[in-house]
Parts: C-alpha cells; sequence; structure tokens
C-alpha cells in the first residue's frame, strides 16, 4: 500500500437482533442476533477502487451502509480522511459524510419517480448550501449534468426518471454525487440491473470521474468480470467476514481461499490463460449466521478438516499485499 | 448560461407546462370516466350554487315571512315553498350547501393533515413510536363513530367548527393508516436512502422524498372525508346538534321532522334530503373514479 | 342470458317474493287489526298519544314524574290525592281521599279520610299512609317538597285522621298537600329512606285505575279500578302511547289509533289537518302556559340597564311572533298571573310593539352605534349590545319566537345571539344565572289557578330565591309581600299583595312576559264522548278529568 | 407456535385497547362540562344538601382520583354503574334495550348481506357487462344515501302518505298479543327501520361481493373449471361465488358490531326502542354512567369482533400469521 490512506476500516461489526416475539419474552429466551458484518478490518487509498465481491446475503451491502454510518455500527473503527466517523454527532456527521458518497443498484429506485432530473440535483445543492442563488444552483446542476454526459442538458432538465433509461437514470444518480465533490464513493452493483450494452459507458464515466475528481471507490458487486475491469485490489467476502484481499490480478491469477477459487471458477471466460482448479462447493450459503467459533466456509468446503470445525482462522498475508484468511493455505499455494 | 434568469423563468414555464399537462390528462380521464362524470358534474353544481346563493336566492334564507307565508307549496314567488317561519326552502337549500360544502371540505383537509403527520411519522421512525401512534390509531378506529361524535357535539356545543373538529377526531385515524402502510413500503425504496446519503435530514425525507409519493393516495382518501364529513354533519344537525346560526340540510330536516309537517309540507323535506343524497352521491362516484384512475396501468389503458 | 336459470335468479326472486309477501301480509294484517280497534269501543279502550320525549321511563316517585308529561298523567290516575282541584270554570277543591279538613290557623291542619277508600291489593286506606307519605316522600326528591307539604310535626288522631303543623303558614283558596300522591306504606316501608330504590313495578295506588302493563319509554296500559270508591270512570281501559314524532302522532289520532292527545295538544301549524275531519271535534281552550324572557341579571353587560330591558320589550312585535309562531292562537301575556283570574292587576305597564320608542329609549340611555356595524355600543364599555338568547331545542314554538325576536331586535340595534340547547342543559343554565350562561332566556311555565309557587320565581336570589329565580332578581320589598300573600286567608288582603307584586316585576322587569298560548286539542267524538276542558286543554297536570269522565259513545 | 403467539398479540391488544377504551371512557365524561347531579333535578328547589347527598351516593364527592377507583372496581365486579337518569342499574337499562336493537340489527344485516350477496355475485360474474354497470351504479347510490334520509323517505311514503306500515315504536302498544301475533306484530314494526338500515349496507355489500368475485374470476381454478366445460351455473356456485364469500362473511361479522353502534339514525327516526335511541337520550340526559356503559359495549363488541375476525383470518390464510406477527 504505498498510497495515502483515505479510508481505514478495523474490526466492523454488525449484529442484528432477531425479534423474540412474545413468547420469547415470555421463555425469556436470549437474544440471537444475526453476524451481518464480522470483524473486518481493511483501507482504501486515495484514488484506489476497491472491488468488494460476494454472493448476495454475504454482508456487502450492509458494511457499505455501516461504512457511511447509514446503519449504525456495533462496534470498530472507521477512519475517513483522519477523522474517525464513529465519534461524530448527528450534525458533523452530515458535514462529513458529503464527501463520501454512494452509487445504488437499482437506478430507477434511487430517484425519486416525483422529481424532475433538474429537481434531484438541486436537492444535493440545497441540501449543503452550494449555493447563493438559484442562477448558481442552476449553474452547479448544468454543470454536473454536462459532466455525466446528460446532454443537450435541456432535454433531461425537465424530466421524470420515468422517462429515462436505466442508463440515463444511473447517471442522474452520478450527477447528483458529483455535484458534491466527494473525495470517496461507494459503488453498490451501479450497473448490475442495467443492459449489458450501456454498462460499459457508465464504467466509463467511473473512471473519468475518478480521474478528475480524484476519488476513491469501494465497487462492489458479485460480478468478477466488471470488478476486473475497474479494481485496483479487490476483496472477497463470506458471510459477513472477508476471506481474501489482495491485487485484483494476483487474486485472479493466484486465488488462495477455496471460496475464492470457487467464485473464480464459476466464471470460466474470465481469462482463459489462467487455469484455476474447479472446486466444487457444496450446498447454499447458510441463512443466519449467528455466533459461531468455526470458519464461516467450514460446512461447505470440500478442503475442510476437523479444525475448521473449531477454530476460527485470522488473515495472514501470502504476498505482496495479499491476505487471506484459512487454515490451509499452504495447501493451497 | 449566461442568461440564467431567462432560462429559470423559461424552466418554470416548462414545468408549470407539465404540470398543467398531468391535471388535464387527470381531468380527462375523470371527465372519461362515467362515474367521474357524473361526479364532477354534480359536485360542480352544488359549488356553483354554493358560490352564487346570494345571486340564486330570492329571499333571505333567515328572513321571517308573513302569516300568510307559512309553510306555502311551491309558487312563482317561492320556487320550492317556504317552512313554518315563512322562510324561502329554496335559498336555505342553496346556503345549506355552504355548509355542507365548508365542512366537507375542512374536515377532509384537517383529517387528511393529521393523518399524514401521523401516519408519515408512525412509519417513518418505526419504533416505539410506531407502536404508540398505532395503537392510538387501532383505538380510535375502535371507538363508534357516531355515538361518539354525537358526545362530543353535544359536549362541545353545537358549532360548526366543533362539528368539524369532532369529524376530523373520528375520521384521521383512517388515512393515518393508510399513509403508514404507503410510508412503510416507500421508506425502503432506494431513492430515501439515496436522499439520506446526500445529506439530506429526516424531516426532508419524510416530507420532501415520502410525501409527494402519498399525495395520491391521499387525494383519493381526501375525497371519501368529505363524503363522510358531510354525511356526518347532515345527521349531527338532523339529531338538532347541528350550528342553530346557520341552516343546514340537516337542520332543515330537523326543523321538518319536528314541526311535524312532513306530510303536509314534503316540499320542505325533500329538497334537503335530495340535496344531501345528490352531493354525497357526487363525492362518492367521484371517489371511485379518481381510485380507478389511480389504480396501476388505467392511464395506459386509456393511452395517455 | 344462462345466469337467468341460475341458482341466483331463483333465490333473488324468492328473497324478494318473500320480504314483499310477508311484508303486504303484515301490513294486511295490522290493517284489519286497526279495524277493529277503530270500530264501536268493544272493550271501552281510551287510547292517548304522546311523543317519546313526553313518555316515562321509571315509575319511580323522581322528579321525572312532573318533568315527564305522561308521569302527570299517570301519577293522579293511579294514586289518589288528599283533594284535587276541581275543574273549569272555578277550579275549586275538591275531597278526593280527605272527606273534609279544618285549620284554625293556617299552620296546623286535620284532615279527615274517608274510610272506604282501597289501595289496589284490597288493604285500606288509613291515615298512617297519609303520614308515611308526608314524612318521607318530600324528603325522597325535591320534586315533591313544596311549602304545603314541609311539616314540623304529624300526628296519627286515628285510622281515619291525621293533623300536621307545617312549618310556614299556609293562606289562600287551597288546603296543603296539593298534588301529592298518597302512597301505601306496607310496601313502601322497606324503602322509606331511599324511595328511588324501589322499582314500584306494581304501581299500587288507590287511585281510580290500576296499572296492567308499563313499557318503559313506550306506554302505560292502565285498567279501571273496579273496587274504587268514588264514580268509577267511563272507560275500562286507558292507554298512554307514544309516538316518535308529534306527526306521527297526529295521524294516529286521525287514523283512530289514538282519541285524544295527551298533553299540550297539537301545534297550530297542524290544525288546518284537523279541520272539518270526520268524527274530530277541535277543541281550543286558553292555555295554562306563559311564555316569558328572563334577563340575567348576575351579567355584568348591558342587560343589568333597565334602559335596554325596556327598549327589548318595546322593541318586540309579539302580535307578529303570535301570528307567524303560533298562527294567531295565543294572547300577549303581562304577568305571572292569568288575565281572567281575580288576582291579576289590570294596571300593569303595557310593552306595546314601539320600535320608535325602543330606540329613542336606547338612544336616550346613551347606547350609539360608533363603529357604524349596525349594532349599538355600550356607553361605558364600548362593546357591541350582543346578547345570547337561550332556549331548548326541544321547544319548537320558542325556538321559532327565538328566531323572530332575533329578527326584531336587529331593528333596534341589538345583536341577538340564539344559543339553542338541548333541554336538560338549559334547565342547567337557565336556573343558575350565577353561572353567566346566558344573558336573556326563553322560558315559561305552566302556574295553572293555584299558583302561589310561581312567584318563588321572583324571590330574592339573596334571600332564599336561589333555586326558581332565574333572573338572579334582588328586591327585599317584593319577598315580603310575597311572604305576606303565602301565609294570608284573606282574599282582599291577598289580592291586595298580588297586586303590588306584578306592580315591582313590571317596574323591575326582571322577566319580559310574551304570551299565553293556546291549547289545540282535536279529540275523537266517534268513540268517546265527555271530553272536559280546562285551561291547558283536555289533558294537563291539572286536569285528569277527562280520563275520569269520558264515556263510550253510543 | 406461530398461530397460539399471533393470538396471543391480538388477545393483548385487544385487552390493551379495551382497557384504554375504558380509561378514555372515564375522562371524556369527567371533561364534559356541566353538573351531571344538577341535571339529575331539573326541578330547581333541590338544595345544596340534597345535592351533596346525591353526590356522595354516586360517589361523585370523590376525588377524580378516587371516581377513577370506584369506576374500576366497579367495572372489575362487573357492575357497569347506575344510572343517574333512570335510576337503576346501567346494565338494567341495557339489558332493557339490547334485545330490541339485536332483533333489527340482525334481521336487517341477513337481508342485507343475503341480498348483497346474490347481487353482487351477479354483477361480478358479469363483468363489465350492463346489468354490471347497472348493479353497481345502483349499490353506490345506495351506499351514499344517509341512513336517516333513507329512513325519512321510507316513512314520509309508507308511512305518511300511503299509511301502510307503523310510524314508529316496536309493537302495538297495549296490544296484548303474545306467541306469533306478538312475532307478527314486532315484523310489522320493523319493516320499515329495517329497510333503512338494509339499503345502505346492501351497496356495501354488493361492492365488497363483486369486487371478491371479479378477484375470484381471475384465478385459475376458474380458468381450469371453464376450460374444462363445466356449466357455468356450477362453475359460479361450486368454485368461484364459494372462494369469494369469505370476506363478505368477515365483513357481515365486524358490521354487525358496527351497526349496533351506528343504528342510531334508524332508531331515531323510527323511534325504537333501542339502544341507538337510548344512547342519544342518554347524551341529552348527560347520564354518564349510562354512556360509559354503552360506549363499554359498543366498543367491547367492535374489539371482540375484529379479535374473532382475525381469528378466522388465522385460520383461513396461513399467511396473515407470519405476516401480522412480524407487523
Amino acid at each position: 500500500m504505498n498510497r495515502k490512506e483515505i479510508l481505514h476500516v478495523e474490526n466492523l461489526k454488525k449484529y442484528f437482533k432477531i425479534k423474540k416475539g412474545l413468547l420469547g419474552y415470555l421463555k425469556k429466551s436470549d437474544q440471537e442476533y444475526i453476524h451481518a458484518v464480522d470483524d473486518i478490518s481493511f483501507s482504501v487509498g486515495e484514488q484506489e477502487v476497491l472491488g468488494f465481491i460476494g454472493e448476495s446475503g454475504c454482508g456487502k451491502s450492509t458494511m457499505s451502509r455501516v461504512l457511511l454510518r447509514l446503519i449504525e455500527p456495533t462496534s470498530g473503527t472507521i477512519i475517513f480522511d483522519g477523522v474517525d466517523l464513529l465519534s461524530l454527532d448527528k450534525e458533523d456527521l452530515r458535514k462529513h459524510r458529503r464527501f463520501m458518497q454512494m452509487i445504488f443498484q437499482d437506478p430507477f429506485g434511487s430517484l425519486n419517480p416525483r422529481r424532475t432530473v433538474s429537481d434531484t440535483l438541486r436537492q444535493t445543492v440545497r441540501t449543503h448550501h452550494l449555493a447563493a442563488t438559484i442562477a448558481e444552483e442552476d449553474k452547479l446542476i448544468r454543470q454536473a449534468m454536462e459532466e455525466v454526459e446528460l446532454v443537450p442538458v435541456e432535454e433531461y432538465w425537465d424530466k421524470y426518471p420515468a422517462l429515462l433509461s436505466g442508463g440515463q437514470q444511473q447517471r442522474v444518480s452520478m450527477g447528483r454525487v458529483i455535484i458534491l465533490h466527494p473525495k470517496f464513493v461507494i459503488a453498490d452493483e451501479p450497473v448490475s440491473m442495467l443492459d449489458v450494452s450501456v454498462r460499459i459507458g457508465i464504467l466509463e464515466l467511473l473512471e473519468k470521474i475518478k480521474q478528475k475528481y480524484t476519488i476513491s471507490f469501494i465497487y462492489i458487486t458479485h460480478d468478477l468480470s466488471t470488478a476486473r475491469y475497474i479494481c485496483d485490489r479487490i476483496a472477497i467476502m463470506y458471510l459477513g467476514k472477508l476471506v481474501e484481499i489482495g491485487p485484483t490480478e494476483e487474486i485472479l491469477a493466484h486465488p488462495v481461499h477455496p471460496y475464492t477459487k470457487a467464485l473464480i471458477a464459476a466464471v470460466p471466460e474470465i481469462d482463459p490463460t489462467v487455469k484455476v482448479k474447479d472446486v466444487p462447493i457444496k450446498g447454499y450459503v447458510p441463512v443466519v449466521p449467528g455466533e459461531s467459533s468455526n470458519c464461516r466456509f467450514f460446512p461447505r468446503c470440500p478442503y475442510a478438516f476437523e479444525k475448521c470445525s473449531t477454530d476460527s482462522p485470522v488473515m495472514q498475508k501470502i504476498g505482496k499485499d495479499h491476505f487471506a484468511a484459512c487454515f490451509r493455505v499452504e495447501e493451497a499455494l | 448560461m449566461s442568461n440564467t434568469k431567462a432560462e429559470l423563468s423559461i424552466n418554470k414555464k416548462r414545468k408549470q407546462k407539465i404540470r398543467n399537462q398531468k391535471i388535464k390528462d387527470f381531468l380527462y380521464l375523470l371527465i372519461d370516466h362515467k362515474m367521474g362524470k357524473i361526479g364532477v358534474g354534480i359536485i360542480v353544481i352544488f359549488l356553483f350554487v354554493a358560490l352564487a346563493a346570494p345571486l340564486l336566492r330570492t329571499v333571505s334564507p333567515h328572513q321571517s315571512g308573513n302569516a300568510s307565508e307559512i309553510l306555502i307549496p311551491p309558487n312563482s314567488q317561492f320556487i320550492l315553498g317556504t317552512d313554518d317561519l315563512g322562510r324561502d326552502v329554496w335559498s336555505q337549500v342553496l346556503y345549506g350547501s355552504r355548509v355542507s360544502l365548508l365542512i366537507g371540505f375542512v374536515s377532509a383537509l384537517a383529517t387528511v393533515v393529521t393523518g399524514t403527520l401521523v401516519g408519515i411519522i408512525a412509519g417513518f421512525y418505526g419504533g416505539i413510536l410506531e407502536e404508540v401512534l398505532m395503537r392510538i390509531v387501532d383505538f380510535f378506529m375502535m371507538l363508534p363513530a357516531l355515538p361518539l361524535m354525537i358526545v362530543l357535539a353535544a359536549v362541545l356545543g353545537p358549532n360548526i367548527w366543533n362539528i368539524i373538529f369532532v369529524v376530523t377526531l373520528i375520521s384521521w385515524p383512517t388515512t393515518a393508516r393508510v399513509v403508514r402502510s404507503q410510508v412503510l413500503s416507500l421508506k425502503e425504496r432506494p431513492f430515501v436512502e439515496a436522499s439520506r446519503c446526500i445529506g439530506a435530514k429526516n424531516s426532508f425525507l419524510m416530507f420532501g422524498e415520502i410525501f409527494p409519493n402519498v399525495v395520491p393516495i391521499l387525494f383519493a382518501e381526501a375525497v371519501i372525508m368529505i363524503t363522510e364529513a358531510i354525511y356526518a354533519e347532515a345527521v349531527l344537525s338532523f339529531l338538532g346538534l347541528g350550528d342553530p346560526v346557520r341552516m343546514s340540510w340537516g337542520s332543515m330536516l330537523h326543523f321538518a321532522f319536528d314541526s311535524g309537517t312532513m306530510a303536509r309540507a314534503p316540499w320542505w323535506v325533500l329538497p334537503p334530503i335530495v340535496s344531501i343524497i345528490l352531493l354525497i352521491i357526487g363525492f362518492s362516484f367521484l371517489g371511485t373514479a379518481v381510485s380507478d384512475i389511480l389504480k396501476p396501468g388505467y392511464k395506459e389503458k386509456k393511452g395517455l | 342470458m344462462e345466469i337467468k336459470k341460475s341458482l341466483f335468479s331463483r333465490i333473488l326472486i324468492t328473497v324478494l317474493v318473500l320480504v314483499f309477501v310477508s311484508a303486504a301480509a303484515f301490513a294486511g294484517g295490522q290493517k284489519e287489526g286497526s279495524a277493529t280497534q277503530t270500530s264501536k269501543a268493544v272493550d271501552a279502550r281510551f287510547n292517548v298519544g304522546f311523543t317519546t320525549d313526553q313518555a316515562l321511563s321509571t315509575l319511580i316517585p323522581d322528579e321525572s314524574w312532573q318533568y315527564m308529561e305522561m308521569g302527570c298523567i299517570f301519577w293522579p290516575l293511579v294514586y289518589d290525592q288528599l283533594w284535587i282541584m276541581g275543574p273549569a270554570p272555578d277550579y275549586k277543591p275538591i275531597p278526593m281521599l280527605a272527606e273534609s279538613w279544618e285549620t284554625k290557623d293556617n299552620q296546623t291542619w286535620t284532615f279527615h279520610l274517608r274510610k272506604n277508600a282501597k289501595f289496589h291489593d284490597g288493604t285500606p286506606v288509613t291515615a298512617e299512609d297519609v303520614a308515611f307519605t308526608l314524612k318521607y316522600l318530600p324528603a325522597s326528591d325535591p320534586a315533591w317538597e313544596y311549602e304545603d307539604t314541609d311539616c314540623d310535626d304529624i300526628q296519627v288522631i286515628d285510622d281515619h285522621t291525621i293533623q300536621f303543623t307545617l312549618t310556614a303558614k299556609h293562606g289562600g283558596d287551597y288546603p296543603p298537600v296539593f298534588w301529592t300522591p298518597i302512597l301505601p306504606k306496607h310496601i313502601w316501608e322497606p324503602y322509606k329512606d331511599d324511595m328511588h330504590s324501589y322499582d314500584n313495578a306494581g304501581a299500587v295506588g288507590s287511585g281510580p285505575f290500576k296499572l296492567k302493563e308499563f313499557k318503559a319509554d313506550q306506554y302505560i296500559w292502565l285498567e279501571r279500578n273496579e273496587d274504587y270508591w268514588g264514580n268509577k270512570p267511563g272507560a275500562q281501559t286507558v292507554v298512554l302511547k307514544t309516538y316518535g314524532s308529534a306527526e306521527a302522532r297526529n295521524l294516529a289520532l286521525k287514523k283512530g289509533e289514538i282519541d285524544m292527545i295527551g298533553y299540550n295538544g297539537i301545534d297550530p301549524l297542524s290544525l288546518s289537518s284537523f279541520k272539518d275531519t270526520q268524527n274530530i271535534e277541535v277543541k281550543i281552550d286558553p292555555g295554562i302556559t306563559i311564555d316569558w324572557l328572563s334577563f340575567n341579571l348576575h351579567k355584568e353587560n348591558a342587560i343589568t340597564d333597565i334602559n335596554v330591558r325596556k327598549a327589548i320589550m318595546y322593541g318586540i312585535d309579539i302580535d307578529r311572533i303570535i301570528s307567524i309562531a303560533y298562527l294567531g292562537y295565543a294572547e300577549p301575556a303581562d304577568s305571572f298571573m292569568y288575565k281572567e283570574l281575580p288576582d291579576h292587576n289590570p294596571d300593569l305597564p303595557q310593552f306595546t310593539y314601539n320600535i320608535e320608542k325602543a330606540k329613542a329609549i336606547l338612544a336616550e340611555a346613551g347606547y350609539r352605534d360608533t363603529d357604524a356595524d349596525g349594532t349599538l355600543n355600550d356607553p361605558e364599555t364600548g362593546e357591541n349590545l350582543v346578547f345570547e338568547l337561550l332556549g331548548p331545542s326541544d321547544w319548537t314554538q320558542e325556538v321559532k319566537m327565538i328566531t323572530l325576536i332575533k329578527e326584531q331586535m336587529s331593528d333596534i340595534g341589538i345583536s341577538i345571539k340564539p344559543k339553542i340547547v338541548d333541554l336538560d342543559t338549559f334547565y342547567e343554565f337557565w336556573y343558575a344565572p350565577e353561572e353567566d350562561g346566558f344573558d336573556i332566556s326563553i322560558g315559561n311555565e305552566e302556574p295553572g289557578p293555584h299558583a302561589d309557587w310561581i312567584w318563588e320565581f321572583a324571590r330574592s336570589w339573596d334571600n332564599g330565591g336561589e333555586g326558581w329565580n332565574c333572573a338572579y332578581y334582588n328586591n327585599a320589598q317584593f319577598d315580603e309581600y310575597l311572604d305576606d300573600m303565602a301565609e294570608q286567608s284573606d282574599r282582599g288582603a291577598r289580592k291586595a299583595d298580588l297586586f303590588k307584586m306584578q306592580e315591582i316585576l313590571a317596574d323591575d322587569l326582571p322577566y319580559g312576559f310574551l304570551l299565553r298560548w293556546k291549547s289545540i286539542n282535536p279529540v275523537r267524538t266517534d268513540r268517546f264522548t265527555g271530553y272536559t276542558s280546562t285551561m291547558g286543554g283536555v289533558s294537563t297536570w291539572i286536569n285528569p278529568w277527562s280520563y275520569f269522565n269520558v264515556k263510550p259513545a253510543e | 407456535m406461530k398461530t397460539l403467539q399471533f393470538i396471543l398479540k391480538k388477545l393483548t391488544g385487544a385487552l390493551i385497547t379495551i382497557v384504554a377504551i375504558a380509561i378514555a371512557n372515564f375522562a371524556i365524561f369527567r371533561i364534559a362540562p356541566g353538573d351531571p347531579i344538577r341535571m339529575m333535578f331539573k326541578d330547581p328547589r333541590v338544595s345544596t344538601e340534597q345535592l351533596q347527598a346525591m353526590r356522595v351516593k354516586f360517589g361523585l364527592d370523590k376525588s377524580i382520583g378516587g371516581q377513577f377507583i370506584d369506576y374500576v372496581k366497579q367495572l372489575l365486579h362487573g357492575n357497569l354503574g347506575f344510572s343517574f337518569w333512570q335510576k337503576r342499574p346501567v346494565a338494567d337499562v341495557i339489558g332493557d334495550r339490547i334485545g330490541q336493537t339485536l332483533i333489527l340489527v340482525v334481521t336487517a344485516l341477513v337481508i342485507a348481506t343475503t341480498l348483497g350477496i346474490i347481487l353482487g355475485a351477479i354483477s361480478g360474474w358479469r363483468n363489465g357487462s350492463k346489468t354490471d354497470r347497472t348493479i353497481l351504479s345502483l349499490s353506490l347510490v345506495l351506499y351514499s344515501i344517509p341512513t336517516f334520509a333513507m329512513g325519512i323517505l321510507l316513512l314520509l311514503v309508507f308511512g305518511f302518505i300511503l299509511l301502510l306500515f307503523p310510524l314508529g315504536g316496536i309493537t302495538t302498544p297495549a296490544s296484548g298479543f303474545t306467541g306469533f301475533m306478538y312475532l307478527k306484530d314486532v315484523l310489522w314494526h320493523m319493516v320499515l327501520p329495517a329497510f333503512s338500515i338494509v339499503l345502505w349496507y346492501v351497496g356495501e355489500y354488493i361492492l365488497l361481493t363483486r369486487s371478491s368475485m371479479v378477484e375470484v374470476m381471475d384465478q385459475d381454478y376458474i380458468v381450469t373449471a371453464r376450460s374444462k366445460g363445466l356449466r357455468e351455473s356450477v362453475i359460479l356456485r361450486k368454485h368461484a361465488l364459494r372462494n369469494a364469500l369469505l370476506p363478505v362473511v368477515t365483513l357481515s361479522g365486524v358490521n354487525f358490531a358496527f351497526a349496533i353502534a351506528g343504528v342510531i339514525e334508524a332508531e331515531t327516526v323510527f323511534s325504537w326502542p333501542g339502544i341507538g335511541r337510548l344512547t342519544y337520550d342518554a347524551v341529552m340526559k348527560r347520564d354518564y354512567p349510562l354512556l360509559q356503559g354503552i360506549f363499554l359495549l359498543f366498543a367491547v363488541s367492535v374489539v371482540v369482533a375484529n379479535f374473532i375476525v382475525d381469528l378466522i383470518y388465522t385460520r383461513i390464510d396461513p399467511r396473515i400469521k407470519t405476516g401480522a406477527a412480524h407487523e
């Protein structure tokens, strides 16, 4: 890691309470939790794109919301641009969050259907008092729209989201973010719901604004191919835990964790030159991950041995910037 | 970009145009709808009658007549005859529409405002607050409406504003429920999270983001509330709990029923009854039409 | 079209047919029933109609008996009194359970009871029963508590003689213990300390009628007491029925379901529909009710100014009110005393409608419309002359009167705000002027010929007048005349007192007397004859005579 | 387990509501202006001592807290208090009237439900046809006519003008009828008031049955049944109607509770001596204990009806269980 760190996360945890119901109270049963994000540590450098990859339900979406404190974490540390986010009060948080933004998966759903494109952008301007006059507001909005290539501006200015294509909608979302000049943006599967034909345009736009505004990204996806296209590093998540993290090409070429291997094997066309051993995974993702002292992947892991069922593996360095959490790292290498 | 002021005014105009177009579309659908047409027709007529009452009336509705003008049947001077004080029934019907419409609109407004506030706050914040608010709503919905209205109207005194208060008190919970269930699904929509992410405060999320999306439902809800308010006023006035200063259709019926001359002077009884029924039918037809139009896909089916 | 044959049309048709056929059958069947009722009074059943709001809810001797019109009929028919006020025109006291009575000092009275009177259960009526009633009934409920039943000492001399000493002298033409039902001691003894605790479901009295069936708020079914000591009534059965509205009741009379209206007759508006109706005779009698305005002298506003009150009285066009609200069936009143009675003072000032005079009085007293809003202003406070005019919604004629007065007052620059409330609330406000629930109130009473009690309305508030006094009126001089009048037996002295009292009231004007409406009573003549009129009509609280006197028509 | 949990939750909800109503009940009538004891005596000569004695008798001399404790104690003993106006136990007063209201409401609702289901089913079955449109607008019109207005119209036309039916009351006074004659007499008096209620509810039932029917008609099994070539009337009876009736029947359960409360209009117009008329009189007489009793009765019947409907729904539609449990 030779770049300046913009985001540093340590031991981040988010547990959700399970509703007990009336009978539960009557029986005085213990409170149970879902470990949605379980003890995750990583950092993101300036202008770096860190991909988070995992199946749906692995906690990546929860994690992204915890990072922005849209959901309060159970414990951990989040240092953003040198500020401890979790120590901030509501008002300070709002001010800092201006520089941490998010682009959502559902392009239509993330736009208020009752608001036109310019209104949506104007809302951002007004929330943060970025302009003193309406004319200035209009100017900022126009700039942002040009930036995200919603041109000619006049054509889109008064359009309601329902009249835009998915790609255009996602551009509005991005415009709304760019207006704020953020330092760090979480892109939560920004292209997964778009037609394949427009995906590349959006990814290029991400790349462009990354360069222009010096933005760091966390790019969340379950799709390795887009991750490979845009990410500098990728992190693999399984049931709330990080299992492997490292430079994109390194991981794709030399996956260490059995889960990573399985993921890569599932997309064979990603790079025909790389030969990855086929790893058969048994079963499905367990629905409710609770308290457990074993390896999370143990029930499905073809390489599992006795220790996996009793102890939880910790991250260990594999190579340069490459870490993985598995007891059988040596064998895997 | 240099001439932003002008551009802005153009924008405003354009937005206005879009909004106008939407209203036009809506009105078109309403008129296109068979019941909507009838409902709107009836309501427009009564609105006109209420506004133009001073022009349409022959004499003041409160001016008593001579001894020879008591309970006389419809004739050229008194289009609908006179009541037991020689007052003109026609003028009373005209002015009665004002009371009904006033109570209808004001109560519906008050109901919708209260119900929306409670519904949005409960649905948005959830947790204990929601639990408490919804318990209150449940509680009010369990109360027998008419008996409660009678008690409150009797306790508070006969006065148009008290009636509005009572009607609102009884009906806001329904709106609160409807709004809350809308909010529950709306607040999960990504655009709320997106707005929060941008830095919007809760108050803005509730009233800037979520509220505009419940407006259509509220419109349908308001129409129903108007019907109920008109109904409620009529019943209370009929039972003698109406505003004694303002002649309403309900109180006309009260006096006619009490006077013991119904059979002798049907011209005194029928006009207020017919007016009440017509106006309520007008609003329920409008309500049916509105809820039809708001159904997903209706607009498209009609080619708009 | 397949649906036509389907189950639904069959069900639909069946249900509809059933509904209409059964409805028609019931209607038809009932018509026959009423036909037998309208035919000659086979069982001599005398049907009397009331409205639901006049119906008795209970036979408990609480005050509802005299505020519910049906109670005023029921109690005298089933329970004998010591003596009873005779019919028109002289309204003399007539012995009933008591054969005779005497007093030396107007304070200690001896009553001699008749020996053949029996309660409906066969027990003889004795002095013990009278003593019991006098002792416990007035204490149980204020409705039975009158000056003339307020005893210091009650002595049972023998089975048929009772002597008691009143707390105050009782003068006038009538003996004490007026309008008091004599209750059987043997039944009421266990409940003597709380007479409300006995539901009196059997209603055992000694009167000419016995209770057969009582349906709360619906009807009372009475049967002739065949063992009655006195003249037996001509009607074998009396049914006091209720109808949901006056109109339904009137129609019932026309249809022959009832023979007479139970109380207060009919509304003048309904009269036309009875004119020239076969088998119906319309009796028009002088009224018993006097309507007046109470001015609340407790208020701290212009209503306490005698000039304002005078102007109001001059501003009221009573003739117009009579012609519109009563279609002429009323006459102006100027006192609590009926004009035809000898104690009426004929020289009272008359407030004949004179709008100019009303305006002049106000102008002279300094009331001017300083803010040009059409309403005069108080010279001291500058406030508009706005008065709340209280009235109960149940009194339809009075509500009309309020509407008309409001119109007329605006002509002299006084603004009236009608305050129409339900009857109970009305009474609460009306009798409590100190609570300032009204500025002016409509009010009425039925003084009747034996009306010493009515003057209590003007007894000084500070001198025990709280209660009746609904004007917060105070005049010590009036009280002196009143006390003297109540104790006097001397006709001339009483008359002098009463003349003076009427004069004082007319000068001070705590009450503005309005009118006395006539009683209009259509009665059926095809089944019964012998309807007896008094002031107030054929059936009022002073007139059970029609019930006693009617006979099946030949 | 889930069902039990759901029932428990609903039960506590219902209990809380009843307790809340009991408390509110107490509060509303204490806030009301006017001295009830004073109103008991229209006779103005009542002395301060007598008033005080009555206050003591009815426990109104105590502090609000004390009165509330009395009230709760009485309620727990199943004692609804003592009517100021009729001077007898509230339970007796209500008991005298409840039967008369029940007979009216039950009759009216049974007729309304039957007619409503039939017309609604026809309308829904022939969705979009001319019959459907006619029935639909008819029901909307009926549903828009206030009961009291309908009552006045019926009374005016069938009572006053055509002289076909009695003008009010529940029986012919002092008829001495017994047995069948009595029943006939009551039914004859019931025709107009019952129909003023029926005509209002029938609109609601038509609308409900119709929409339920329309929904059912789109279901796969109807389509299947049709493709099997079953006769239309068989499909209608055996398949469509049976499933469409469910919400209607539940509604009539809830309506029953509400109808008792709403019967005031009909009872006032036709002077039917039931609970509705009693409520109105009790309001006018400021008879707080009686009003409290009536209100509690109304509220409890609504709560209970709702509870029963909830239970029925869990039996019928298993989705409700989990959904509601997590609500």
